[in-house]
């Protein structure tokens, strides 16, 4: 069963916790209703950052700053720009015929309802987490799984991203008319 | 020396073929392939002086995968047939000229190699991959080469190429089954070990008979067939009917009844029968065919209706005279179409009723062509009378009236290939002049009636070859 | 330092990563928008990082963070390129609505 | 024993060489040349064969001379063997010996032909297969000579090829002799089964040592019938011998040697050969007697009629060659032989006197254009003469003694069946002497030009009908009644006391009395019709009613045709032009119905990436649920 946290017993973390879900779930539907593209950019960014917290709550401080780098640094300003470069605003706004919306919402719906009901049937976790003490995810630590064990992966991360790169050059480049 | 050499020649003979220009190609090219019969006799007296000849070599590891190819009797005598035939089919060739002749003689070539391949192999996959391999080849020497409207070549070359495909890919299916249960391998070995119930034997078997049953052709999978025969050049032809049926005949021989004996055991009739009716159907369709190609197409279905049927007696007798016809066969029908293209070459038609009075102008060949017409209604003293006969006693032993029906070959038979010869070499003296066989073309035709004249008088050579691996296959079929 | 799964609940995550997914794919169906369609989607990827990182602390294991990691790593490429078609998209079209995307009709 | 081995290699192999020379060498050797290499080798032969003969006749043992295994069948083992034993050599005896006379008239008869050299080779290939088919020590080496001299017959018939009639009667043989020849291997395939081999001498061991059980007596019954099936189409019997009549297409020699003489008697041969077999087979016997007898009366029924003089002779041999079957059919084999013997005397003297005259007239053989050639051709009339008289069983020729005791045996087992036979005999010497009144009485009925050049033929013509007339009038002593040499020399291959001697009683004289008797009223009929009355056969349009039938052969043809050949060329087109396309078409089918569903499902790829992305999810859904739910 879905675990509902006792407020009036409420530790800090939990505290914490529902305060940044709640930010997140909020700030991810208001990024889809946004009628203004830039607004939702915004909201994005918002819980992005939320998602952050989270990883810092679990004490992932490197990916927490490596997500906010990538995420919240990178990928949005991306999307800033390219939503400023094409000069999106509400007028852009293309009509929805109700269907489609009918379609989203039952889909969303059965979903939600799906994996609810798995979650629901599936055996209930055990409420007590071991905790071995050990160090697994310091910075340290993962420096040397990720050099380590996925060196080779991680090498070929970066051609990807190389790769990428061209790629999205070779697409953005303007092309001459006619050749 | 082991049996690899004979695959090496012959693909490097391929590329060297198709890297020596259109001018030399041809000669490049029957170099090669006589060297590859010199290679299998060499073989075989190899074998013969009991080394082991087969090769096993691991080559993919999950699943197990071998490059295995099995140097036995049965297979040995199929590579000799190829390795026989390759010569003369493309010294047949020698008085047409091609366009890209490099292409078309490498292509000839690869297509040897692939079914050499087919013969030799003793892995399911690695035969499974040589059997689709030399489909390939046929198919741009029938398109490319192929004579007749080109939409039309296309439609029946397009249909046989799907057609055979389709079938094959049944097999992989029982492939891939039977390794599983062969803890995944393909080894013949273990395959040939592998326990079935008789319910996954009848959809082993029903999956092998598919593919087969096209290529063979067993009647009603066989109406690729003519047209392809019409189309292809008569090189492709030959290549054809003279040794990619057999790739299915032996086929049914080494993989698809050991493997499911209690099927082939317990269906036994049916698949008599089915042969059989290709024997009195095909023989009956011959009857009335204008293109001398097509009718040797329809008289080649009902020979091998009566191979197939012999094959399916799980007799030694069944089996022997399955592999003695389908090496008679061999030889006959490569004869058969090659006098078609000699008289093409004349009189640019192959309209039975275009023909006729050739015999006054170049009794050579009438003779010769004759002769090939007896051979094919198995007189005896020639070749195709030991086999036939043997096949038909496997089948009277089964059932004395699959041998009466059987046996109506040799009525029906001769009835159409005779009324051919009648309308094709005798009656009044044609206006066109026709020249008498020239040297290259008496010496293909030399070679093979000698060949059958010689067998049919003398083939302890070939039953000693081919009986101790017909015994092990036997003994596999009734291990149980 | 105690495992903070004592304090939260693993279910709690799952219920959290299954709601932003779900909202991803509401977007994805809802918005004909194609660059909102992209937010959404990283929406969903942002879910299931989410929870690999919450099940590599539940289960003290590192390999999950190296996985988003890399699932990072394989976003951005992604976001570049995929906003890289966008523009040639725009350009072409002057509209990035995916209902005026139906080249790949059959 | 190396000794045998090589005189049967010679006996076999010198007209084979004599073939190889003559195609191979025979253009350039020149006619004559070629005709006597031909002759020659035969020639050899039948030293051989008198060599072989006083061998035997001495020691009174056969001869076995194995060469080499030839087939592998698991359970029977095939070798490539000879048999010389007091059959073979007997038959070899008149098929070199008339051979050799028939190679040398036609050096004479076919010097004209610009193929003369293929002619002696075909001859010679005949020679060999013949040989080989008599002294074969198994059935499987008999049916090597057994479809060999069907081969050799075809090419003989077709040898002149220009003329596409010549080609169909060619064909129509070797088709007709197939389907005997089906029988024989089928028959051979259960005696194969049944006593797991096929050698002469092996097979009898077991058939004389074997258990008798039910089983074995069917499948001996089976066996013989269906030898006997490929004893009817070699031998020209109901219902397969339309072939033989129309066989008369080939160059005269060719029907004297193998449509009168050899070749059509193998039959003959091979049921005596296995007569073992046949004598188990109680029920196939009676069948052989009755088809035997019906035979004969069948064609000497549209033997009366015929104008063609060959074609009379045809029907005449088919007529002889049924009593020689009722004979067999009472089990009498020596007695079968010796109308062989005398039969093949008589009757290839009358088909070479024929060819005479057909060369003397240039190629006439309507009789209807004949007449008086007594004068101009005063040899070939005579040997003719004697031929007929012998044929027609008139006393102290041969074929009185021979006919008469098949009638004879004919009367001991069987009245209707003798009475069968004997109406044929009346009108065997009714047609033979229409035959010789049309030809060489009265006036000549031909054009002036022919006349002008009638002559008799050269000396290598009439040398060999001048033998073969000695032979015709004086074989018979061969096997005198009550004193028979040749069963005595037969009798060590018959299980069964050799014939039943018949005593000479009053019966035997008074059958014999009504036989002579009989054969003296069809001569004098045909004395009074066509000599008396000078009657001449009508033209083809004007014979109407019962003559119109048999002119006709009682429509046998035309029957086989509607029933056989029209039906098979019927399912030809009927399956070439439907089933043929309909398989097609179904095959086709399978891509058009891919195609089908590939049009229609394009309409689903509607490019909207809102409806692919809806789907996906609907799907995604529905994957999930499965996996997790559907526990």
């Amino acid at each position: 069963m879905i675990h509902i946290p006792d407020f009036a017993h409420a530790t800090t973390v939990q505290v914490l916790f529902c305060f940044l879900a709640f930010i997140t779930v909020i700030t991810a539907f208001l990024t889809i209703f946004s009628r203004n593209p830039i607004h939702s950019a915004i909201y994005l960014v918002i819980c992005f950052f939320s998602i952050a917290g989270h990883y810092l709550l679990l004490n992932a401080q490197f990916l927490a700053i490596v997500h906010i780098i990538v995420y919240s640094g990178a990928i949005m300003i991306l999307f800033l720009f390219t939503i400023m470069l094409m000069n999106l605003n509400e007028r852009h706004q293309v009509h929805r015929p109700r269907i489609t919306r009918l379609g989203a919402i039952v889909s969303f719906c059965l979903i939600v309802i799906v994996l609810i009901t798995i979650f629901i049937n599936s055996k209930p976790i055990v409420g007590d987490y071991d905790s071995t003490g050990e160090d697994f995810q310091s910075i340290k630590v993962l420096g040397k799984i990720l050099l380590n064990e996925y060196m080779v992966p991680f090498e070929f991360a970066s051609i990807l991203l190389l790769v990428a790169m061209i790629g999205t050059v070779l697409l953005s480049k303007k092309e001459k008319l006619n050749k | 020396m082991n049996v690899s050499t004979i695959l090496i020649i012959l693909l490097i003979g391929a590329f060297a073929t198709y890297f020596s220009g259109d001018k030399l190609a041809p000669k490049v090219a029957l170099l090669f392939s006589l060297a590859a019969l010199g290679c299998s006799i060499v073989l075989l007296a190899n074998y013969n002086a009991g080394e082991n000849i087969s090769v096993i070599n691991a080559w993919i590891t999950q699943p197990k995968i071998s490059f295995a190819l099995n140097g036995d009797g049965l297979g040995l005598a199929m590579v000799l047939l190829t390795a026989a035939l390759n010569p003369v089919i493309i010294f047949s060739s020698f008085g047409n000229e091609y366009k890209n002749a490099k292409g078309f003689y490498a292509l000839i070539l690869f297509m040897a190699f692939a079914m050499t391949g087919t013969f030799l192999a003793a892995d399911g996959l690695l035969y499974y991959i040589f059997w689709e391999l030399a489909l390939i080849p046929i198919y741009f020497i029938a398109l490319i080469w192929g004579n007749g409207d080109l939409e039309e070549r296309k439609k029946a070359v397009v249909k046989f190429f799907i057609y055979t495909l389709a079938g094959s890919l049944f097999m992989l299916v029982a492939f891939i089954y039977l390794s599983q249960k062969a803890n995944g391998s393909f080894l013949i070995e273990d395959l040939y070990k592998v326990e079935l119930s008789a319910c996954e034997q009848l959809w082993i078997f029903l999956a092998f008979f598919l593919a087969y049953a096209i290529k063979i052709p067993i009647i009603p999978f066989h109406t690729w067939q003519a047209n392809v025969y019409q189309k292809a050049p008569t090189v492709g032809t030959m290549l054809l009917s003279g040794i990619m049926l057999k790739m299915g005949l032996y086929s049914v021989i080494r993989w698809q009844l050991p493997i499911a004996p209690l099927a082939a055991k317990e269906y036994m009739n049916i698949f008599i029968a089915l042969g059989i009716s290709g024997v009195i159907y095909g023989s009956i369709v011959a009857l009335r065919q204008k293109d001398v190609k097509k009718l040797l197409a329809y008289s080649s279905l009902a020979h091998v209706g009566l191979i197939a049927a012999a094959s399916y007696t799980l007799t030694l007798d069944g089996l022997r005279g399955a592999v003695l016809q389908m090496i008679a066969h061999g030889f006959v029908v490569v004869g058969l179409f090659y006098a078609a293209e000699i008289i093409f070459r004349r009189y640019e038609t192959r309209n039975i009723s275009e023909m006729g009075g050739i015999r006054s102008q170049s009794p050579k060949f009438a003779s010769m062509f004759l002769i090939l017409v007896l051979a094919s209604v198995a007189l005896p003293g020639t070749f195709n009378f030991v086999g036939e006969f043997t096949v038909l006693y496997s089948l009277s032993q089964i059932n004395i009236w699959f041998a009466v029906l059987g046996g109506s070959t040799i009525i029906l038979g001769a009835y159409y290939m005779l009324k051919m010869f009648q309308n094709v070499m005798l009656g009044e003296t044609n206006p066109k002049t026709f020249a008498d066989v020239s040297v290259n073309e008496g010496i293909s035709l030399v070679v093979i009636i000698g060949v059958l004249l010689f067998f049919g008088f003398y083939p302890k050579p070939i039953t000693d070859l081919i009986t101790p691996s017909l015994e092990t296959i036997l003994n596999v079929i009734n291990k149980n | 330092m105690g495992n903070i799964l004592n304090q939260i609940g693993i279910e709690n995550y799952i219920f959290l990563c299954v709601v932003l997914f779900c909202i991803g794919i509401f977007g994805v169906l809802y918005r004909r928008n194609a660059i909102i369609v992209f937010m959404s989607i990283e929406i969903m990827l942002n879910a299931v990082n989410l929870l690999f990182v919450a099940f590599s602390t539940y289960h003290q294991d590192a390999q999950g963070q190296v996985f988003v990691f890399f699932s990072m790593a394989v976003a951005a490429a992604e976001v570049a390129v995929g906003l890289a078609i966008l523009v040639s998209i725009f350009r072409n079209l002057g509209s990035i609505s995916i209902d005026n995307l139906k080249n790949l009709k059959g | 024993m190396e000794m045998d081995t090589n005189l049967a290699l010679v006996l076999v192999l010198t007209p084979f060489l004599g073939f190889l020379i003559n195609v191979f060498l025979g253009k350039s050797l020149g006619k004559t040349v070629s005709g006597i290499i031909g002759t020659v080798a035969v020639a050899i032969s039948f030293i051989v064969t008198l060599v072989l003969f006083n061998q035997i006749s001495s020691t009174g043992k056969a001869i076995q001379v194995t060469l080499f295994e030839w087939i592998q069948i698991s359970n029977l083992k095939i070798d490539l063997g000879f048999l010389l034993d007091q059959l073979s050599v007997l038959w070899l005896l008149f098929v070199t010996g008339i051979g050799s006379l028939i190679h040398l008239y036609s050096i004479s008869y076919m010097h004209d032909d610009e193929n003369m050299h293929k002619f002696f080779s075909y001859l010679n290939l005949f020679v060999f297969f013949m040989i080989t088919l008599v002294i074969g020590s198994n059935l499987l080496v008999l049916f090597i000579g057994w479809e060999g001299v069907g081969l050799c017959s075809y090419l003989l018939i077709g040898f002149w090829h220009k003329n596409q009639d010549y080609n169909d009667a060619a064909k129509k043989a070797f088709i007709m002799n197939r389907i005997g020849d089906l029988g024989l291997l089928i028959g051979m395939f259960i005696l194969g089964y049944t006593f797991k081999t096929l050698d002469y001498s092996e097979l009898k061991q077991t058939i004389l040592t074997i258990h008798y059980e039910p089983q074995i007596v069917w499948n001996i019954s089976i066996a013989a019938l269906c030898l006997f099936i490929g004893a009817c189409g070699k031998s020209a019997q109901i219902p397969l011998y339309t072939w033989l009549p129309d066989a008369m297409a080939g160059p005269t020699p060719v029907s004297a040697l193998i449509h009168a003489a050899t070749m059509v008697t193998a039959g003959i041969f091979m049921v005596t050969r296995l007569n073992f077999v046949f004598d188990l087979a109680t029920d196939v016997q009676t069948v052989i007697a009755i088809i035997g007898a019906i035979t004969s009366l069948v064609a000497a029924t549209i033997g009366l009629v015929q104008t063609d003089i060959k074609k009379v002779l045809a029907y005449s041999t088919v007529s002889q060659l049924g009593l020689m079957f009722l004979a067999l059919g009472f089990g009498a084999y020596e007695v079968a032989v010796f109308h062989v013997i005398t039969h093949a005397f008589f009757k290839a003297c009358l088909f070479l006197g024929s060819g005479s005259v057909i060369h003397g007239l240039h190629g006439e053989q309507d009789m209807r254009k004949m007449g008086g050639l007594r004068k101009a051709m005063p040899i070939t009339f005579w040997t003719m003469m004697i031929s007929s008289l012998a044929i027609s069983g008139v006393p102290f020729f041969s074929g009185f003694f021979s006919k008469d005791e098949i009638l004879m045996t004919a009367f001991h087992h069987s009245i209707p069946l003798y009475v069968i036979g004997s109406i044929a005999s009346i009108m065997t010497a009714f047609y033979m002497f229409r035959l010789m009144f049309l030809t060489f009485f009265k006036e000549f009925r031909g054009t002036e030009e022919q006349k002008h050049h009638l002559h008799e033929s050269g000396s290598l013509i009439t040398i060999p009908l001048i033998i073969l007339a000695i032979l015709a009038a004086f074989g018979g002593l061969i096997s005198l009644p009550g004193h028979s040499w040749l069963n005595e020399y037969l009798a060590p291959l018959f299980t069964k006391v050799a014939g039943e001697e018949h005593h000479l009683g009053a019966t035997e004289y008074s059958l014999m009395g009504v036989a002579v008797l009989g054969g003296l009223l069809g001569i004098l009929i045909a004395y009074i019709k066509y000599f008396k009355q000078d009657n001449v056969p009508e033209s083809d349009e004007n014979i109407t009613g019962l003559s119109k039938v048999l002119y006709n052969k009682y429509y046998v043809d035309e029957a086989y045709d509607a029933l056989f050949v029209a039906p098979v060329n019927f399912l030809s087109k009927f399956f070439r032009d439907y089933i043929e396309t309909g398989l097609s078409a179904l095959v086709f089918g399978f891509g058009k119905v891919a195609n089908e569903i590939a049009i229609q499902g394009k309409r689903l790829q509607s490019g909207s990436i809102g409806l692919y992305l809806f789907v996906f999810v609907l799907g995604m859904c529905a994957i999930i649920s499965y996996i997790f739910l559907a526990q």
